[in-house]
Order: structure tokens, then C-alpha cells, then sequence
């Protein structure tokens, strides 16, 4: 970042939402990460997808760990609630934080060395546990904020800006959720506002987990030629699965022309993603399928992007467990503590 | 054969040795409740090994009069069950004690001292020839035992009766099969030996308004009653109770009547660190929300600690505490994670800890655990133990008053919001060092950033040397408001004392029987019983009033001790340790032995 | 303007304010070198932000004929290159000096005062003639005002000239460019300010024989004479470059020159739970391995030192402290993990630390850290912090004896297995707590298993209260051995001594120079420095000595006290705590304020 | 166990090994789990196993985490060395213990609960850096030591002892380590010990990481009917893909008449795993191929057993980070320490 505050990320903006809010009410404060950083696109996308979507700030809460990309929270939605854990562990919060409160919208930020090292374990149970938020990984293929080691993202052969060669295969976040059955699984690109600003509604709207892994340059240490997360690399590697939309529960779904190739995918509370196939037969709902194609792309190097994988009948968490509908923090004492009566009942199996 | 043993009625301690996993615990368990139910106080120890079955196990009952709760050191009767164990169970025996032992095989090599009786029942022949299949024969030995000891001890048969009625009331088939096993017991033993021992029990009426509970289903009761909504957790002995039975009180008392839906959200996280996380998000949100554990799970929580610590977030956590260090004795019982739950975590941090003596304190302690959370916005240690937390104590029913409702601290809600001109999540408007908090999604005006780096009155973040610094401050300005809220320590003063004695937790029966023992031999002495950290006036006040304190602790290196000396203005020189570690629960004489040692040892140096 | 500023030739202070990711830190240091190698001792602190570009930094070089190496507290010469930082820069610099500031753009309303005098030199202007290319125009502006500053304070050009072919030896096409800067700046100075300030500096030959370096470095040079050979570590600000600094090391000096092959092995954990899981399974196989890390690390890595205390494990860690709690100021300093390293764990645990003052310390300390390890069978941390890892220190050159051997301790390799009777893991054959052990796959007669839990003097499981009390009772004996094996404290007494002063690590350059000027202003103390905990002999010395102790040190709740009061014969009354913890490193000047404060308080009460 | 002794495990073995050593000098102290435990089968696989294939047992590093499972070690080769760690920090030590000296033969042993719990992070990350261990999975779906809780692995829908129903999706051990890329995947069951051994010495044989995840059940928590971890749902649901036989280096592999449905798949040290297919064209080679399968397996119910991947041509850690071939611990001081001179050289820099 400059010292000169940067004008305000997004466009003007010039039109109110549905809830009569500006774009620029769901901005944050300056990012002080690099000028150039992947991470704050990310940030100018959610800035837009919430606007959108007209969510009030206040009912969302922002998770995050530690690193230039969970420091993301800070930069949209500083009227929303927000979260800044410890390294590696914004799912273990974020679970219990909607435990608390399943009202809320839930989006975490992390980063592939938050989520893919230290994280890892995280990472996988609240897939398993269907927890029911967007988590997003902004990923470079480094720890950007210790200063460009490689994370457990970076590829084969990807070189360090010093010169260091990464020798160890990659953990891909995307592959890990879809083995795991994460119920939602995208991959976008910072560079690629257009591609993502629909994947992270769908992300949103999504009733338990859903993902959104985002190759996020970092330009700092992981920008160089013979990176594999660089600009240039990710935009010559870069291959659409799909043309993705975003439509709201109330509007219609209008099938064009080209019908024939636009699956229409339900979300929980009505609205739709529109997929229109760039990549023929690709079945985003086909789970082994989808595993074959993304270890495929991996062999080849390629960076495929879009919906990867989505299974519209996922179980969240608390359906799972069958907590009430009432966020339990909503709850009187009285719901909740039995009384002086059932204490004496209770301890009679004690006597 | 030996000398003649006296008489004790009400007062004599029944051990009986086991192989874990063939049954034994649920009939020394209708042995303890029976003496229970007789009106005469009992506890009863339960000695287990970390593995699930074929081992060695003892369960200890001590039955006595006066009420004393902790061990006494001695032996009056051994169950001998396991001829694994025979050789040491024997030499455990109280000269002129007894010894009962299965003689279907012979095994006189083995029994062989002059000083205690040997009772020997066929009882695994008796068995065997009443039951066929194999698992009867093994769980009807044990029962049978029981008949035997009925007639040794003098036990009422109707109350034996009518527990097993309880025990078997949907289980009919059963029923008569028990009722046999305790006949056939009970009429061998009075058709062989002379019962009543001199060792037995006498109907009293010193139980009423009583229960026999562990530490662990009490502070599951605080939990609910307090009103706790998240539970996250990851099993670990000796804590795993505690969870298990904050779970099946939710699911009979939490239950919404019209949907059948939990209003609470219990999680097995995945590990500790998960554990803690979780029970922090939901503190965050506005949850009463806990996690328990045990000592590598109070490692593991050390980086989340000093994030709650320095965020100030409310937290209710239970280190049942076992041996340590590192796996140590996972059955064993210890109190040594004080300084590692006091200091927990790196960078300047300091925790409040509450000390529960028994399970009753653990019900109680946990409810205020939670008010003193909320109130005090900063993690509060519940650190109960093995010994506590999983063996049968005798305790005073629990009260609960309908008029009790949380005390969530500083908080506001919707409608103070509403009327509020701005709100500072980290200014210290009282000037008592705590501020204002708000729950997620409340309000608009309510949001703000939590981050466990340097952060301002408002919240923001901050790198800058002297608003680090006023944070800093303020957490040790709060620090000393903490110290006002800590519940009070209880004193027992004697006439004419010599020397104070401060404790804390499950080290109270012990020290209480051995002060008693002591003023008889005529050492009375003045006892303080801490029950919480960071430490009030009234501890400052005992030690300016004993210029000699012996600190009672189970641990090897002072630990409570230690913390004395850091936080108040005890002297080196006055604190004297004694110090018990081996992994059983303290015993009265041991501490007997100790301060009279350490008694003689000053005098003689004076 | 203002009063006439005295003469301080070889003794001031110069204070850059950057911006990060501009590259000012190669001027800088440049700035730096160039003052050292004019035989002037000089130091330099980096205080940088917990961001990579575009925030606030400073650079602050001390220039001390008598070679003082902490902060003084004053400002004599103030760079300032960050507008953003105009105001706060401009209060701090001491009444008579002088502020630099690019005057290309007006600042006249922000730069108001009148006791110092304003250099303005319109640095970007200069530039932007020169230099075409945007990077161009920020990275020399660095250079120029390098150049500006060589004519104010009357560097040699001719040193600056050096460095620079030296430092672009490989890279000419910048080296002339470089130069051309230098000169830009150079000139400007000498044409429009009267050259040399009063502040300047006159060379000296007080740097022969030293070395500019930082403590990270100089322990990774540590590391690699000592002969470590595995090292896992996960990232994290202020440790990493020491990892860095050994692996480029070990690329230098530890391939195999016929296989061109590692003769190392570094690790880069997931996180800092693998990282000393690895550390202990390459310190159980035999290996000299250590793992660098940082507060959260440490917090994380606590359970895993239990198992390290418990079964005895050699086990070099680096502490390289940040300011706390919780992610707290990740890019500043303090001396905070005192209590969570000594006593990390649950259970009864307690581990050696040692306090490396400086980059010269933390090279020889490093080499002893893997010594004691391997002989005391125990984890060895070394507490170094940011100040010292980081920032760069004047050292006396390293010193290495090519007969040294690394002192494995007591180790049974092929040879004495072979004509062993048997060997027992756990046995004190030699009486000072410290057992025999082997490294796997060395010997079938070797062979024990390691484990957690409880075990007996051959290695075998046990729950046995006597086995688990033999064990506890000897480690605390080998305790006592252990201090005996503690390097040294350094004691530096003074004629008529009117109290004693304490600290530790980092803090020892500000507290030399404070007790320099209290012996001046007629208040001597003598000061000892411990370098070790356990505590010794000598400190015991000391503290007998002293009826008043100040206890120094970086942190909010007097950790170094703390241990004091818990682990030596100290009294609370005789300890008085001086403490400072904003994050930057502790300047001399606090030191003498607070001492005096607490004199003439302690004198008024008295 | 029972206090008197059991007969010693395994066949009472009369013949001598390569090494001249008896099968009872591969034996280990007298078990203290139950009876019937899963786990004591698997003890004595391993003891045959090793005994089979004549290796020194000081030669075998043996390492662990805490659980019923990780108390295995202390079961079979009492003669080697031992390192039973904290819970689900296994593969940290290991690779540790591996850095230090490469020449052992490691085998490290863990439960469901050690691994895919607690220890998720540390075996993932185990995998990515294909550490030359054999990785041995006792999976009982529940966590015996504490006494009967759900672990990470028990299928949707199986039942607890108290009849409390599983809710969530199981982690699936094989499946992670197919995603991760594992060299060398296999699955037993502790109660089919003729198809575990061949499968146990190629894990050995094979250089990277070898997982075998053997169903292992828990009589005393988790072999009741609704449980699918039982003895008896296994062998109902156990679903044998190859046949397998293990040949040593030396020796000729034989392709019997019915030689066109078997497959040889060479090991690092030119021994040989021979697999005849039961399931035709299951291919271990082909990493969608056996991903698809296995899923489809799991959605089944079904146990699929066997060799399930292999690469033959993975590389190991040592190998891809350049380490010497002799252990690091045999280096001598020389070897690794620069001297006087070179300090002095070294220091240059910093004047
Ligand atoms: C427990 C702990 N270990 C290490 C660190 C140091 N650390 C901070 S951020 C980071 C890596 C961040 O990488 P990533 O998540 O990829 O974020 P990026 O900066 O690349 O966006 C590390 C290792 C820490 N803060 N806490
Ligand atoms: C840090 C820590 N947390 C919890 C425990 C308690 N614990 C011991 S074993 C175990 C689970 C073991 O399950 P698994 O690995 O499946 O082994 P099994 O007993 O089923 O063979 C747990 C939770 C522990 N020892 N350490
Ligand atoms: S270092 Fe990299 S990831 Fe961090 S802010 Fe800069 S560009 Fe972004
Ligand atoms: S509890 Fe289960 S896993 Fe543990 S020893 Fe018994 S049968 Fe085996
Ligand atoms: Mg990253
Ligand atoms: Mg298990």
C-alpha cells in the first residue's frame, strides 16, 4: 500500500442496493498489503459479491488466521464482525462460532499456508463436518508474510525468487475437498473478477461447506518467472470449465439460445448458478469424475477454474445434528436450565 | 493366627482387588451405595489402569463415621479377586486385618502372614455351579462377593434388595440371577465364618440429604444449569466423563418439546487445539460455552489460551488434572498443571484458576466458572482432578435457586446498542480495566475486529509503542480487578494454633482428617483453603497471621507453592512443602508424617 | 532556529525513517558499514512493521566511541523519508539536532520547531533528473541521501567507495550508478550546508578484530559448527533467519564433494508441532538436530517438551522472542517466553534455558546449547529475542578451537554395547541423575523403547506409584546436577557497590551503560548477568551479597523475577523489578529513570 | 490380555530364518489389550512378516502415537529400538528419526483416531513428503483407548455401543493417501492375515510411503451388529480386489498357467509384489481409475482389499532433496564441522 490512500476499491459504484446501501458501505479499511497483491482483488470481489447479494455487514462474520491473505477480513466489510485467529485455525473458530449462531453468513479467509500446512487438519474436519460457510483460500503457492517460503501449494518445479526449486508435490485444496465431499468446490483467480464475483455468491448461498480456492499472485515473492502462481503463468495456464452466472431465488431463469449447454444448479435457498460449459462433458456433480479430470489437468499443468464440483443435496452440520432452528445464543435461560425442581428429581439417581 | 482385632464399627476401609473389564465395578459400586443407603458416610477410590481390560484395578471404600472423605492409609479387608496382584494385596493389610480370597484353587504359598485372618470362599466353584455360560460365571463371582462381605460387614440384606430392584427394575431376567449371587454369598460366608466381623457397619442416619456422585457428571450439572449451549471437546482420561455426561443430561433436559431439536451444540473436535478454537468462537458469539480436558490437552491449548488471554474472551475450561509430565499415568490422579494453567501460553499472560474440592464445589464452582468468564471476559480454569473427577464422593445434595439468572458481564445488546453513541470494544469506560463487549450479528454499531495482535481502545490495529503499552496496562489494571471477584478461600482456624496449613482442591479431606489427628496429639493448626487464582486479601491475611504455613500439594515440585510465592507476599522462609506424587489420592497420614517431620526437623533447629 | 549545538564527534545517534519494500535497508546499511569500518563503533536497530511493503520504518544507528550497543533514548540527526511519519519523527529528535528532509515538495507546516535545526534537500528532485526509470528513482534516493549524509557527518568516501565495489562486485552496471547517487547527494551537502555537523565522525581504531553481524546468523553459525546436522523448523518472524541463515550455510560448507550430496537435512515443517517432533525423532536417532522458533511456536510446541523432559531427549530449540501475548507485535522485541519456556508442559516439568546477551554470545552459547543438550539428556532452549537475532551487532570475531569435539554425554555407541553386560535405558549407574542411552539401530543390545508414559529404570511400562516416585525423584536430582553444568553468569563489580543489579540477555548493553552513568552521578551497583537457568552457585553469591537487587528485564510481569523468587533464595523484598516491554529494544536512559525513581522512593521510605 | 501368559503369537514356526533367528525373536512383550483385539492379529502379521523377510530387529526403528493401536509397538520385535511419541505426532518423529539415519526400516504404527483425527495434518503432510516409512493404520472407526467414541473414520450410519448413530461422512485413509499421492496404498483386515502379510512386506520393501489400512476391529467397543467396523459386517462386506504374494529379490517369479490376470509390480529393491486380480481390470497403477473405484466402493458399502496403488517410480524424500547415503549420524565430526579457518573466511563478510 501508499501512504496516499488509493482511491476506493470497485467501480463508482453509482447505484444503490436493495437494502439502499453503496458499494462503498461494504469497503474496509486501506489494505496495507502490497500494491499489486492478488489478495486485495479478492477483497474488491467480495466487496462486490456482498453488495449484490444486499447482505447487511452486520450479520456477517469474517473469520481468518494468519498471513498477508487472513489479513483480508480488515479490508472488505468493516462494518461486519470480525475474527482474526490464530495461525492455521479460522475453521476451528468459525465452527464454533456458528455452533453459537447459525444466523450469521459465514466467510472465512485463509491462505494455502493457513489452510494446506499448519491448517491442514482444520481444513479437512470442517469439510467432514459440513460446516455451513464460504471458505476461501487466497493462494499463492507461498507464506507471503514470513517472506516467500513455499507452501504445501507450490508446485513440482516452481522456483523460488531466489533461485530454490520446490521438490515436493503439491497438497491441491480443491482435490483435498472434493475426496473429503465438500458439498461446493470452486476455483477461481484474482486476476478474474468477472469468473469469481458469481462463484463466491453461489459459495454464499451454498447450505454447508463450500470452498472457493483462488490463485491470488503474490508479487512480491512469488510473481518471478518459473513460478507456477504467478500473473502470467496463471493466465497462460488458466482454463475455464465454465461460464459461470449468478442467478437471485426471484428471478427467472432464462435459458438463451445456446440452451442446450447451460446447466442451471439449485442452491439451498432457491437461487441458481449458471454453468455454461466451456469444457464439453465436464459434470460438475460427478465426483470421481471431476477427480479424474482435475489429476489430469494437474499432470498437464493446467489451472482449470469455474464450479469444479457441487452436490446440491449436501447435509450441513446442523442438520446433520439436528440442532433447533433458534441460534442458540437467542435462547432465554429458562430454555435452557432445567430449574431447582428437575436438579433434586435428577440427583435422586445419585442417592 | 494373630492378634485380636478391635472392634471398628463405622470406621474401616474395605479394599477390594480386581481385573478391569470383568465387571467388578458395578458390584463394589451396590457395595459402597449399600453402606451409603444405610445412613453411614462412605467414599470410595477407584484405582484403574490405562489399558481396558485384563489388568490389575482396586476399589477402595472407605467407610467412616466422622465423615472423613480422603484415604487413611490403612487396610481392614482385602477383597483379594486377582492372583495377579495377591502377593502385594496381602502385604497391603492393616495388622490384625483381613483378607478375603477365591480358595477354589489352593493358594497358601502364597497367603502366607501371621498378623491378619484369611477368609478364604470357594467362590468361583460356587459359581460355576450355579451359572453355566462363561460370562455369568465372571460377572456373578462378583456379586457374590458382595453376599459374602453382606454378612462380614453386617450389611443390611433388604437394602441390597432393594438396590438391585432399582439397579435391574427394566431388566427382570436379571434380577433373580443377582438376587441368587448375593444369597449365595451371604449364606456361605454365615454358615463358615463368625459374622459380623469386628469390622462392620452399624445403621446410622448421617446420609440424608446426601448423594454419591463424581466431580465430573457434578460440574456437567453446573454446565447445564449454568447454561452452557456449546460443548467442544476431544476425549482424554480423565476428562471424557465430563462431556459424556454434559451430553446426556442435554439430551434429556435440552430437548425442544415441539420440533425433538437440541437447543445445544455438543462437537468432538478433531484434536485439542480444535477444541479450544471452537469453544472460543462460540464465546465470541455470545455462547456460555466450555471445553474440558486434561494435561496434553491443556499443552496443546497454550498458543489459543494467550489469544483468549489477550482478546479477552470469555472461556470455561476443565483440566481434570492426571500424572504427568507427558502421558505420564493417564489413570492416576495429580494436582500438576497449576503453574502450566496459571501462566499458560508465551508473552505476558496470567489466567484465573478455581480449585473445586470435591464434586458438590464442582457443581458450584462451574456455575460461578461461567459468571466469572463473562464478567471478568478472560479464561477462568476450572482445575478439578482424577481423584475428583471420576471417584464416587458423599456430598450435601446440590441446591439450585430459580432466581439465578447468568451474569454475562458487560454486554451490550440490541437496545443499548440502539441508544449508544459509538461503541470501543477495548476502552476501559468503568476504569476497572474491563470493557464492554457486544455479541456478532447483533447490531450494526456492535461490529468490530478481534485480532490477537496489538489492537487499540477501538479495536484497530496497532503496532505503535505506547498504545501496545496502555493495552498492556490496563490487562494488569484488570488483573487486580480480578483478584476482587475470586471466591473467597475457606478458613478453618483451631485454637491456639501453632502453624497454618493452606490447600487446595481435592487435597481437603486429607489435610482436614490429619489437622484433626494433629490437634489431638496436640498440634492444633489453622488451615486455609485456597479455592481460586490469582490469590484475595483474605490469603494475604493468613499468611501475615502464620509465620509458618506448610503448603499441602500433589505434585513433586511445589507448584501451589510456587504461585505463592510469585503472587503474594509469602516468604521462602515461612512456606514449607509437603508434597505428595505418586499418582493415588492424598492420604490423611501421609501428611500426618510430613508436617510431624518437618515439625521436629524446625524444632530441632531452633 | 536554534541553540548552538555541541560537538559530538564519534558519540550520536542517526535516527531513518523509511518507508518498507523501498530498499532503504541496503542505504542503510550501508550508512552503517561505512561508519564501522571507519574504525568507529557503531550499532543499529531496525524497527520494522508486521507488513512487506509500505508501511513505516525506521533505522536507527548509534555511533559510540566507548561502544555502547543499546539505545541512548536521544535523536541527534533525524532522515526523514516518510511523510506519514513527519510529525512523530520530528518530536523525537533531541533539542539541537538536526532533521533531513526531501524538500522537493513543500513541508514547511509540518516541520515546526525551534530547537532543532531543519536540512532540507530536495532528494527526489535530484533523482528524478538522473534517473528515468520509477525504480530507479526510489532505490537511489536511498543512495543519495547516503551521500548527503557522508558530507554532514564526514565519512570517508573513499570507505563508502569500497563497499560499494564490493557489494556490486558481480553486478557493474549498478555499481556506477551507485556511485553516481552517492555523489549526487555528496555534493548537494557540501554546496549548500557548512560540512561537518557538529555531530560527525572521526576515525578511530576501535572495530579491528570485529565483526557487524546479526544473532540469528551467528547461532545458525553455531548450529553448524557444532555439528548439527538435522533441522526442521515452520516459519515464523523473528526465528526464520536463522534456518535461512543455515541452510545457506550448509550449501556453502556441508556438500559432499565427491556426490555433490547434502550432508545435512533441513525440514520445513507444516507446522511447529512436526517441527520438534522431528527435531526429537532426529535427537533420538542420535543426530545433533535443533528447530528455531518464536513465541506461538512455542506455545504449540509444549506438550511435545513434556515428552522431551519425561523420556529424557537432548533437544536444541531457539526462542527468538517477539513481543506478547498472542500474535501480539510480531516484528518487535521483548523478553516474554521467560516462565512459559522454563516451566513448558504440563506435569512436573522444568527445562534449561540460556540468555545470549548478544550475536557473539549466541554463536558460542549455541555451540554449548548442543553440548549440555547431549550431556544433560534434556531439552536446552535458547532464549535469544528480535533485538539480538535481527538487528545488526559489533561483535569480537568468532573464535574456533579445531580441537573441539562435541561432547555427546553419556552415549553407548557399538563398541561398549558389545562388551556391555546389559543395558538399562533409565538406571543412574553414575549417581547424578544422568542415565546411559544409545542411538537405534547401533547395537541389538541397545535397543529400549521410549515412551511417554510411565516407565521403569529399563524402559519397560509401569503404572507402579514407587517406579513412577523413583523416576520423579531422580529427574529432580538430576536437576541439581544440572545447574552444576550452567554456564556461568558474568559479574562486573564496582568499588562501594550501593546495591546489586540483575538481568539477562539483551538488556545487558543498556544496563552496562545506565550503571556507567549511575556510578557518575555517585550511585555504583555492581551487576551480575545470569546466563543460565537454572540458577547457580554465583547468582546465590550474589543475591547473599545484595540486600537490594533491580531485576531488569523486557517483559510487563517480571518473569526473570518471577524465577528468581521460585527457583533461588531471594526474597521478594530484596528484588526490585525495572522493566520495560513498548517493544523496542531497552535504551539505557529508561534504565537509569527508573532506577533512580526507585531509589529515591526506597530512600524516603526508609 | 489375562494375566496367564497366552501361548506365544503365531505358528510355533520351527524353522530358522536367514539370519539363523527363530520366529519367537521377532516376539514382543505379552499383549495388554483385550482379548480378540483386532490389533494382537496384526501384532503377529507383523511378527511373521518381519521374521519372513530375515531382518535384523535392530535394524527396525518402530514409532507410535497414543491409542489402543499405537501400543502395538511393544507387541512384536522387543529387540528393537522404540519410539511411542504423543498422540497423532507419529509421522513428525518418524521423519525425524529418518533424517538422522535412512538406513533404519521404519514402520510406524498408529490408530484411525491417531491419524485421521488428531494426527490428520502430520499424515497428509507425511505423504507430500513421501517419507520412506511403512504406515500402518490399525482402523477400528472408534477410539478404543478412551473408550468408545466415534473416530474420523466410522462410516455415516454405523452405531455406537449404546446405539448413538454416526452422523458424519468418514475420512477415509486410503483415499487420502491415493489423493495425496502415495506411492504404495493397501488395505487389510486384521483377521485375514494371509492376504496382510504379503501386503505388510511390500510396504517394508517399498521406498516412499507405504500406507496399509487395516480394518482392525475393537471387540469391546465396536464389534457389535449396526457397528461397520465388526468382525462380522468386514468379513460380509470385505471385497478382495487381487490376490497377493510377495517375492523376494532373489528369487524367479513363476507366472502360473493361469499367468494372463497377473501382474508382478517390481519393489525399489527388485523384490516383487505378484497380484492376480479378482476384481478384473482393477488397475492399482491408474490413480482416477482406483480413486473412481474406490469411491464407488464406499457409496456401496463395500470393503475393497488389496494393493489399491502403487507408483512404482516414486521418489522418495532423501532422494528428492539431494541427502548423502550415508546416515547423517554417521558423519563424523570433520565431515560436517568447516574449522577455524573457515570461520575466520566466513566472518570476512561481516566486516
Ligand atoms: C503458530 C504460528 N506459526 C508461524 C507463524 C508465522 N506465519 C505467519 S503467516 C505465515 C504463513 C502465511 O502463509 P499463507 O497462509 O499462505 O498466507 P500469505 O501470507 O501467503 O497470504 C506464517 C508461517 C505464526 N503467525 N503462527
Ligand atoms: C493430546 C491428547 N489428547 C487426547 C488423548 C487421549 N487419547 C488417547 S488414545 C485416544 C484415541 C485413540 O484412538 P485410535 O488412535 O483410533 O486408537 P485405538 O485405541 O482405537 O486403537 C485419545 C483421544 C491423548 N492421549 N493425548
Ligand atoms: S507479500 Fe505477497 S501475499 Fe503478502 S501482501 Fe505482498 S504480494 Fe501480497
Ligand atoms: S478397547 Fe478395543 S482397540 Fe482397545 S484393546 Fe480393547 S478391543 Fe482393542
Ligand atoms: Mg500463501
Ligand atoms: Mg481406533
Amino acid at each position: 500500500m501508499s501512504f496516499i490512500s488509493k482511491p476506493k476499491v470497485g467501480h463508482p459504484a453509482l447505484q444503490r442496493n436493495e437494502l439502499g446501501l453503496w458499494q462503498r458501505d461494504y469497503e474496509g479499511t486501506i489494505s496495507t498489503l502490497c500494491a499489486g497483491c492478488g489478495h486485495d482483488s479478492i477483497s474488491a470481489a467480495l466487496i462486490q459479491t456482498f453488495f449484490e447479494l444486499s447482505i447487511e455487514p452486520y450479520r456477517v462474520a469474517k473469520t481468518s488466521g494468519i498471513g498477508c491473505s487472513s489479513k483480508t477480513p480488515a479490508y472488505f466489510l468493516s462494518q461486519s464482525h470480525a475474527f482474526n485467529s490464530v495461525h492455521g485455525r479460522m475453521p476451528s473458530v468459525t465452527m464454533g462460532a456458528n455452533a453459537a449462531n447459525s444466523s450469521m453468513i459465514f466467510v472465512g479467509i485463509s491462505g494455502d499456508g493457513d489452510s494446506l500446512s499448519i491448517g491442514m487438519g482444520q481444513f479437512c474436519h470442517a469439510i467432514r463436518r459440513n460446516l455451513n460457510m464460504a471458505y476461501i483460500i487466497e493462494n499463492n503457492g507461498v507464506y507471503g508474510l514470513t517472506k516467500g517460503q513455499f507452501s504445501a501449494s507450490a508446485d513440482i518445479g516452481s522456483t523460488a525468487k531466489k533461485g530454490e526449486v520446490n521438490n515436493q508435490k503439491p497438497i491441491d485444496a480443491a482435490l483435498t475437498a472434493i475426496n473429503q465431499g465438500a458439498g461446493y468446490v470452486a476455483r477461481g483467480f484474482s486476476g478474474d473478477k468477472e469468473q469469481l464475483v458469481p462463484l463466491l455468491k453461489g459459495a454464499l448461498r451454498h447450505k454447508g461447506m463450500a470452498l472457493v480456492d483462488i490463485i491470488s499472485p503474490c508479487v512480491t515473492f512469488n510473481d518471478h518467472e518459473g513460478s507456477t502462481k504467478s500473473y502470467a503463468h496463471t493466465r497462460e495456464h488458466y482454463h475455464q470449465l465454465e461460464q459461470t452466472d449468478f442467478v437471485p431465488p426471484a428471478e427467472e431463469i432464462t435459458v438463451s439460445s445456446e440452451g442446450r449447454e447451460l446447466t442451471p444448479v439449485r442452491l439451498h435457498d432457491g437461487s441458481h448458478i449458471l454453468l455454461r460449459n466451456v469444457e464439453k462433458d465436464y459434470d460438475p456433480r460427478d465426483q470421481a469424475g471431476a477427480f479424474a479430470y482435475l489429476k489430469n489437468c494437474q499432470l498437464r499443468g493446467e489451472i482449470p477454474t469455474g464450479l469444479l464440483f457441487i452436490d446440491e443435496n449436501s447435509i450441513d452440520f446442523h442438520e446433520r445434528n439436528n440442532t433447533i432452528e433458534t441460534p442458540l445464543i437467542d435462547l432465554d435461560h429458562e430454555d435452557i436450565c432445567p430449574g431447582a425442581d428437575v436438579l433434586a428429581e435428577m440427583l435422586g439417581r445419585y442417592r | 493366627m494373630s492378634e485380636k482385632t478391635p472392634q471398628r464399627v463405622n470406621d474401616f476401609v474395605v479394599k477390594l482387588a480386581n481385573v478391569n473389564g470383568t465387571g467388578s465395578a458395578s458390584a463394589n459400586g451396590l457395595l459402597m451405595k449399600t453402606i451409603f443407603r444405610m445412613g453411614v458416610p462412605v467414599t470410595a477410590k477407584n484405582f484403574f489402569p490405562s489399558n481396558i481390560q485384563g489388568l490389575p484395578t482396586w476399589y477402595e471404600i472407605r467407610v467412616s463415621k466422622d465423615g472423613y472423605q480422603s484415604r487413611s492409609g490403612r487396610v481392614d479387608l482385602m477383597v483379594a479377586m486377582n492372583a495377579q496382584t495377591y502377593a502385594n494385596d496381602l502385604a497391603e493389610v492393616t495388622a490384625g486385618g483381613y483378607l478375603l480370597y477365591d480358595s477354589s484353587w489352593p493358594r497358601d504359598r502364597q497367603l502366607k502372614r501371621d498378623d491378619i485372618h484369611l477368609l478364604g470362599v470357594p467362590l468361583a466353584k460356587m459359581v460355576n455351579q450355579q451359572y453355566s455360560d462363561p460370562r455369568s460365571r465372571i460377572l456373578f463371582k462378583n456379586i457374590a462377593y458382595v453376599g459374602v462381605l453382606s454378612a462380614l460387614l453386617d450389611l443390611d440384606p433388604a437394602v441390597i434388595d432393594e438396590i438391585l430392584d432399582q439397579l435391574f427394575a427394566r431388566k427382570t431376567s436379571l434380577l433373580e440371577a443377582n438376587h441368587q449371587a448375593v444369597a449365595l454369598g451371604r449364606d456361605y460366608a454365615l454358615e463358615h465364618f463368625e459374622c459380623p466381623l469386628p469390622i462392620r457397619v452399624e445403621p446410622m442416619d448421617k446420609t440424608k440429604g446426601h448423594v454419591v456422585i463424581d466431580g465430573n457428571t457434578a460440574a456437567a450439572m453446573g454446565c447445564l444449569f449454568a447454561g452452557a449451549s456449546v460443548g467442544a471437546w476431544y476425549p482424554i482420561t480423565p476428562s471424557t466423563s465430563l462431556m459424556d455426561a454434559f451430553k446426556s443430561l442435554c439430551e434429556r433436559y435440552r430437548i425442544d418439546p415441539e420440533t425433538g431439536k437440541n437447543r445445544f451444540c455438543i462437537i468432538q473436535a478433531e484434536d485439542e487445539l480444535a477444541a479450544i478454537g471452537m469453544t472460543l468462537g462460540a464465546t465470541w458469539s455470545g455462547a456460555r460455552s466450555f471445553t474440558p480436558t486434561s494435561g496434553p490437552g491443556l499443552s496443546l491449548m497454550g498458543e489459543f489460551l494467550g489469544l483468549a488471554y489477550f482478546t479477552e474472551l470469555p472461556l470455561v475450561l476443565f483440566d481434570v488434572q492426571r500424572t504427568g509430565p507427558s502421558t505420564g499415568l493417564p489413570t492416576r490422579t495429580q494436582q500438576s498443571d497449576i503453574i502450566a494453567a496459571a501462566y499458560a501460553s508465551h508473552g505476558d499472560t496470567r489466567h484465573v484458576l478455581l480449585f473445586p474440592k470435591d464434586p458438590e464445589e464442582c457443581f458450584y464452582l462451574t456455575v460461578e466458572a461461567f459468571d466469572l468468564a463473562d464478567r471478568l471476559q478472560t479464561p477462568v480454569m476450572v482445575l478439578s482432578d482424577l481423584d475428583i473427577g471420576m471417584n464416587d464422593w458423599m456430598c450435601p445434595e446440590f441446591k439450585w435457586d430459580d432466581n439465578y439468572r447468568p451474569d454475562r458481564g458487560k454486554v451490550l445488546r440490541r437496545e443499548e446498542l440502539d441508544s449508544a453513541d459509538s461503541f470501543s470494544r477495548y476502552l476501559d469506560v468503568d476504569g476497572d480495566g474491563i470493557c464492554y463487549r457486544t455479541y456478532p450479528g447483533d447490531h450494526p454499531k456492535g461490529a468490530y475486529f478481534l485480532r490477537g495482535s496489538g489492537h487499540t481502545a477501538n479495536a484497530k490495529y496497532t503496532e505503535d509503542p505506547d498504545e501496545y503499552t496502555d493495552l498492556m496496562d490496563r490487562l494488569r489494571r484488570k488483573w487486580e480487578t480480578i483478584k476482587s471477584y475470586m471466591p473467597e478461600p475457606v478458613l478453618h482456624s483451631r485454637n491456639k494454633a501453632v502453624a497454618g496449613v493452606l490447600a487446595c482442591g481435592s487435597s481437603d479431606g486429607a489435610v482436614q482428617e490429619a489437622l484433626d489427628r494433629l490437634e489431638e496429639q496436640g498440634v492444633p493448626m489453622d488451615y486455609l483453603r485456597v479455592r481460586a487464582f490469582p490469590f484475595n486479601e483474605q490469603v494475604e491475611a493468613f499468611l501475615a497471621e502464620h509465620e509458618r504455613v506448610f503448603v499441602v500439594e500433589q505434585n513433586r515440585d511445589g507448584q501451589l507453592k510456587m504461585l505463592l510465592l510469585n503472587e503474594s507476599t509469602a516468604t521462602r522462609e515461612q512456606l514449607i512443602s509437603v508434597l505428595h506424587y505418586n499418582g493415588f489420592p492424598l492420604s490423611s497420614d501421609s501428611v500426618i508424617t510430613q508436617i510431624q517431620v518437618a515439625m521436629s526437623a524446625r524444632g530441632a533447629a531452633a
